[in-house]
């Protein structure tokens, strides 16, 4: 790490790299590969450096344009979200490799997906630096636009639907942000976090705010009751567009969500904060059973995987009940219900990416993505099916993996809270996840009547959803890195 | 003296207006309707410019006003024509008695 | 009783008379004009509300909020139009199927 | 004649009520041509409104974005979605028309655009442009079922109601920082302190967005093909009279922002609506142009943003932290490109798909 950048140097470039990259991809559509690989390569760097930076310089804030909050806008960072830039940076570089090889056969669609997949870079990166909520709302929208577009990407009827549903989900969930963001700001003057969390007061403003914005963020987190639109969406994108929406784009409305439950709704008094982690935590329980059910009945693959992304959205959930109430803004990463849930937010991160990766690549090598015709895929794509298997095992919540680490915490924090159907909840969810999981597997290990014909997968796609697979399994050995990077608490 | 001719020209632009929107309203197909329109509508901005233009602040402020007038009239005769010749071209019959 | 809180409440009725039609209008056209119609509701109790002090200078902040708005929001028609009108193209569709509850 | 005190307030009540009528009425309209015209209606009527208020950079912007562009937008669309629409250049010319009319908020535009939206929409009522389908009711969902929703949405929004009552006392927000800082921002006007100084980052996204938006709307589809037919003559004569006025007004309204309302996105939707005039006029882009100069000067507002806001760091300051003394030329440079580039954005997105 060249010490001759900062930390704000490093959080500025995870911003403008991408952005940067998009436009050149847009100006340079033969060079788009290129471009894309290395910006892909300079934002794993960047988001290094900045881990670099926080764990020598501890939280950051920059001042945009040298103002300051209430009048400009800030930029910040902290262990949350420099772990959540870094899973973006790890999951979207696996990604990029595997979308060089999955597109040499489309170039209509390899030409739009490098300036929209940057562009969703850009605002998956600059959510997790922003520290002003009207900020905030800007790069939710550049979020929601591109994951859109990418996701009508194929151009097919049914992409073009599921995109259609998504873009209009995904625009009420910002309005709805958005009309928070008016009632914080005319109750308290200001749309910077920390500000308002020092501001803000229990009552009818505060209540109604975190109500709309709840609800919107939800709504684009599709959490059960709000998951109709994930399924067809993440079904029918190209399969590293489904990668890039389960595995991160979803994060980032849970991300946005966290962030404020914990610096501006929790601890205010009244009966609406206390009620509504145990709201949460009920929906997360539906999305839970309900998501790992619809999973099992599905024929098509990547169907089945994005019902599991519905069922994993529920587990981030189970934790709102768990952690309790606050005890003081420093502590709050230290809390076990937190760390689960941020330990099963990167966990699912890499695994699902390794999962819809897989898809793809069988689906490139028989055709289509019917789950009883797998056909001794096993045989022939030994590679995919290792990813495919270890993204599961991670999903399942075994050891070693990011996952069971995950689930661990999270049966932890239930058991010392004597939360015994929370716990239930959690054991039920990895069986069923275990069942479709192999439901898969088995089918993979079973001939067909007739034998499939298979199209050659590049190597490119197989290689880099073993990477993240391996990811997601290493993330179990990896808590003695990721604790002390955590506890580069919020900047004040 | 001039405000109250001023308000006058601009009762007077009012009225114009009414009557526009009535032959909107009521006339019996769409080049009547057109002719309802933008003769009216017209006459009757130009009446509301001028009763402005009296209380303008400055010569430029009334130089502006009556710039608005001149480019709505261009564009109000440009677009009825449009909509004109897109109603014959789609052989709607002029409405006769 | 005084204009800016007439406008801030008139933009609670558009958003309610937008999100009714977005749930129960099917045709994606409309569903886009309650869209923008929600949006313009949201914008006049951000901006409107900036005009409390009266006699006072408006808060130039939540007004040069609300033409970033304006502006996403333009850009959000575009997309979700160019997306009904692929959507025409490859089914004769302009309506979401069983669409009864989003 | 303490009547007249009340006056104001009687035209706002008045105001806000047409508003919701509009909106019930765009929004419930069989006729989806009756309705996109009565949302241009209530896109103007609500400049007025934002008029009323004070804030005469958001009317500009409502009435040419808002109402102009948006409702060039949604008449392209509405033409190119009938059923056996197949001139599908008229109905987004007159479009495009009752647009280029409302140019000015100092003109009583609304009641005119009411009648406009009256006066054609009997003709659309004759031809393919009625999508009312055969079951009365197949538009919406079944009767019970909006009763539900109404009724399921009437309590939340009362409460906000309640909230938005409550919030009415008056309080500063940010109005006196800003105006204490304002000397140092480069320009003398408010808002356009706020939106590219203060704020800047929040507005080079703003632009990222709108360039978003056209390279989602290219990557569905091609450039729909529009025949060569001879272009109205009328139609050809105003476009060569208003193109250069155009271009003059969006260059004085780029100017005018720095001391005044005015500013890149009023100036570029000026812009942009002068591009799609000449196109509709049978002006068209050299098949040389088209490509990386087109590309550029799409780009070119993000950029040139961008690297302003980065080249500042070399010189140490913050992230888009303009040196002292050099903000206003750094502003109006950015502005300058942001006009350019959201010109040709929206002329671009309202003709629809790449080239």
């Amino acid at each position: 790490m060249p010490m001759l950048l900062s930390g704000a140097d490093w959080a500025v470039a995870l911003v403008f790299v991408p952005l940067l990259a998009a436009l050149a991809c847009f100006l340079v559509p033969r060079a788009a590969n290129w471009l894309g690989l290395l910006a892909a390569t300079l934002i794993l760097l960047a988001a290094l450096g900045l881990v670099g930076g926080l764990l020598s310089e501890g939280p950051l804030r920059v001042a945009v344009g040298g103002w300051g909050a209430p009048l400009g806008i800030d930029l910040w960072a902290d262990g949350l979200s420099a772990i959540l830039l870094l899973m973006t940076a790890l999951v979207g570089f696996g990604v990029s490799l595997y979308a060089l090889a999955y597109f040499a056969g489309h170039p209509r669609q390899q030409r739009w997906f490098w300036p929209l997949w940057l562009l969703l870079w850009t605002a998956l990166n600059g959510l997790y630096l922003a520290a002003d909520l009207f900020n905030l709302y800007v790069m939710l929208e550049v979020l929601g636009l591109s994951a859109a577009a990418l996701t009508a990407l194929s151009g097919s009827a049914t992409a073009l639907h599921a995109a259609m549903r998504y873009l209009l989900v995904s625009l009420l969930g910002s309005a709805a942000y958005l009309l928070g963001v008016a009632l914080l700001y005319h109750g308290a003057g200001t749309v910077d976090i920390a500000l308002l969390g020092e501001r803000l007061e229990a009552g009818a403003v505060a209540y109604s705010a975190l109500l709309v914005m709840a609800t919107g963020l939800l709504l684009k987190t599709a959490l059960f009751p709000f998951h109709f639109w994930l399924p067809p969406a993440h079904g029918s994108a190209p399969a590293p567009v489904s990668a890039l929406l389960s595995a991160l784009v979803i994060k980032a409305s849970f991300y946005l969500l966290l962030r404020l439950w914990l610096e501006l709704f929790s601890g205010l008094a009244g009966p609406l904060p206390a009620l509504f982690p145990e709201l949460l935590g009920l929906f997360g329980v539906a999305a839970v059973l309900w998501g790992s059910v619809q999973a099992l009945r599905q024929r098509r693959l990547k169907r089945l995987i994005a019902y599991s992304t519905v069922a994993q959205i529920g587990y981030l959930f189970l934790a709102f009940p768990l952690a309790g109430a606050p005890s003081n803004a420093d502590s709050m990463m230290a809390n076990g219900a937190w760390q689960a849930v941020l330990y099963l937010a990167l966990a699912h991160g890499l695994a699902k990416a390794a999962m819809f990766l897989s898809a793809g690549s069988l689906l490139r090598f028989a055709g289509h993505d019917r789950i009883a015709d797998l056909d001794r895929a096993v045989q022939r794509l030994p590679l995919t099916l290792t990813a495919f298997v270890l993204g599961g095992v991670s999903i399942m919540g075994l050891p070693p993996s990011g996952g069971f680490i995950g689930k661990w915490l999270l049966l932890e924090a239930a058991f010392s809270q004597g939360r015994w159907g929370l716990a239930l909840v959690v054991l039920v969810g990895g069986v069923l996840a275990a069942g479709y999981v192999f439901k898969v597997v088995g089918y993979a290990f079973t001939p067909t009547e007739i034998a499939q014909e298979g199209a050659a997968v590049p190597l490119g796609m197989q290689w880099s959803a073993l990477l993240l697979a391996f990811g997601a399994i290493l993330l179990g050995f990896a808590a003695p890195w990721l604790w002390p990077l955590l506890e580069v608490g919020a900047a004040p | 003296m001039l405000v109250s001719l001023s308000i006058l020209l601009l009762l007077a632009g009012a009225v114009f207006f009414l009557a526009g929107t009535l032959g909107l309203l009521r006339f019996p197909d769409v080049y009547t309707r057109l002719h309802a329109l933008t003769k009216a509508d017209n006459l009757g901005l130009g009446l509301i410019v001028l009763g402005l233009m009296l209380q303008a602040d400055s010569l430029a402020a009334a130089g502006k006003l009556l710039f608005i007038w001149l480019l709505l009239l261009a564009a109000s005769a440009t677009a009825g024509q449009l909509v004109a010749s897109w109603a014959q071209g789609k052989g709607i019959k002029p409405w006769r008695g | 009783m005084n204009s800016v809180l007439v406008f801030a409440l008139a933009g609670v009725g558009l958003i309610l008379l937008g999100l009714y039609a977005l749930l129960v209008q099917r045709h994606l056209l409309r569903k886009v004009l309650a869209f923008n119609v929600i949006s313009s509701g949201i914008f006049l109790i951000l901006a409107g509300l900036a005009r409390r002090a009266p006699g006072a200078e408006p808060d130039p902040v939540p007004q040069a909020m609300v033409l970033t708005g304006i502006v996403v929001a333009v850009a959000a028609t575009a997309l979700a139009l160019a997306m009904i009108q692929a959507l025409r193209t490859a089914t004769g569709r302009t309506r979401l199927d069983d669409d009864g509850e989003d | 004649m303490a009547w007249l005190n009340l006056l104001p307030l009687a035209i706002d009540l008045v105001l806000a009520l047409t508003l919701l009528w509009l909106a019930w009425r765009a929004l419930s309209s069989p006729d989806l041509f009756r309705a996109v015209v009565l949302f241009i209606a209530l896109g103007l009527v609500l400049g007025l409104v934002w008029v009323r208020l004070d804030a005469v950079d958001i009317a500009l912007a409502e009435i040419a974005l808002g109402a102009g562009v948006t409702g060039a937008l949604l008449l392209a669309a509405l033409a190119k979605l009938q059923p056996g629409a197949t001139d599908s250049a008229e109905p987004a010319s007159a479009a495009e028309f009752a647009a280029a009319l409302e140019g000015d908020p100092d003109t009583p535009r609304p009641a005119l655009a009411e009648r406009a939206a009256t006066g054609t929409a009997p003709i659309a009522l004759g031809s393919t442009l009625d999508e009312r389908p055969v079951g009365a009711a197949a538009g919406t969902a079944p009767i019970a079922l909006r009763w539900l929703i109404a009724l399921l949405l009437i309590p939340p929004c009362i409460g906000l109601g309640l909230v938005v009552w409550q919030l009415w006392v008056p309080a500063p927000g940010l109005t006196d920082l800003v105006a204490a800082r304002l000397d140092e921002s480069g320009v003398t006007y408010p808002v356009t302190a706020v939106l590219l100084n203060f704020r800047g980052y929040d507005t080079l996204l703003e632009l990222a967005v709108l360039l978003l938006a056209l390279i989602g709307v290219w990557s569905l589809s091609p450039a729909p093909h529009l025949d060569d037919a001879e272009p109205e003559p009328a139609l050809a004569a105003l476009s060569r009279l208003l193109a250069p006025l155009m271009i003059l007004v969006a260059a004085y309204l780029v100017w005018i922002g720095a001391q005044a309302p005015g500013g890149a996105f009023q100036a570029g939707s000026v812009l942009g609506a002068a591009g799609v005039l000449l196109r509709l006029s049978g002006w068209r882009l050299s098949p040389r142009a088209t490509g990386w100069p087109l590309r550029l000067a799409l780009v070119l507002g993000v950029a040139v943003f961008a690297f302003i806001g980065l080249a500042v760091i070399g010189l140490g300051q913050p992230l888009l932290g303009y040196p002292a003394g050099w903000a206003k030329p750094a502003i109006l440079a950015i502005e300058l490109a942001a006009t350019l580039s959201i010109g040709t954005i929206l002329a671009a997105l309202f003709i629809g798909g790449r080239p």
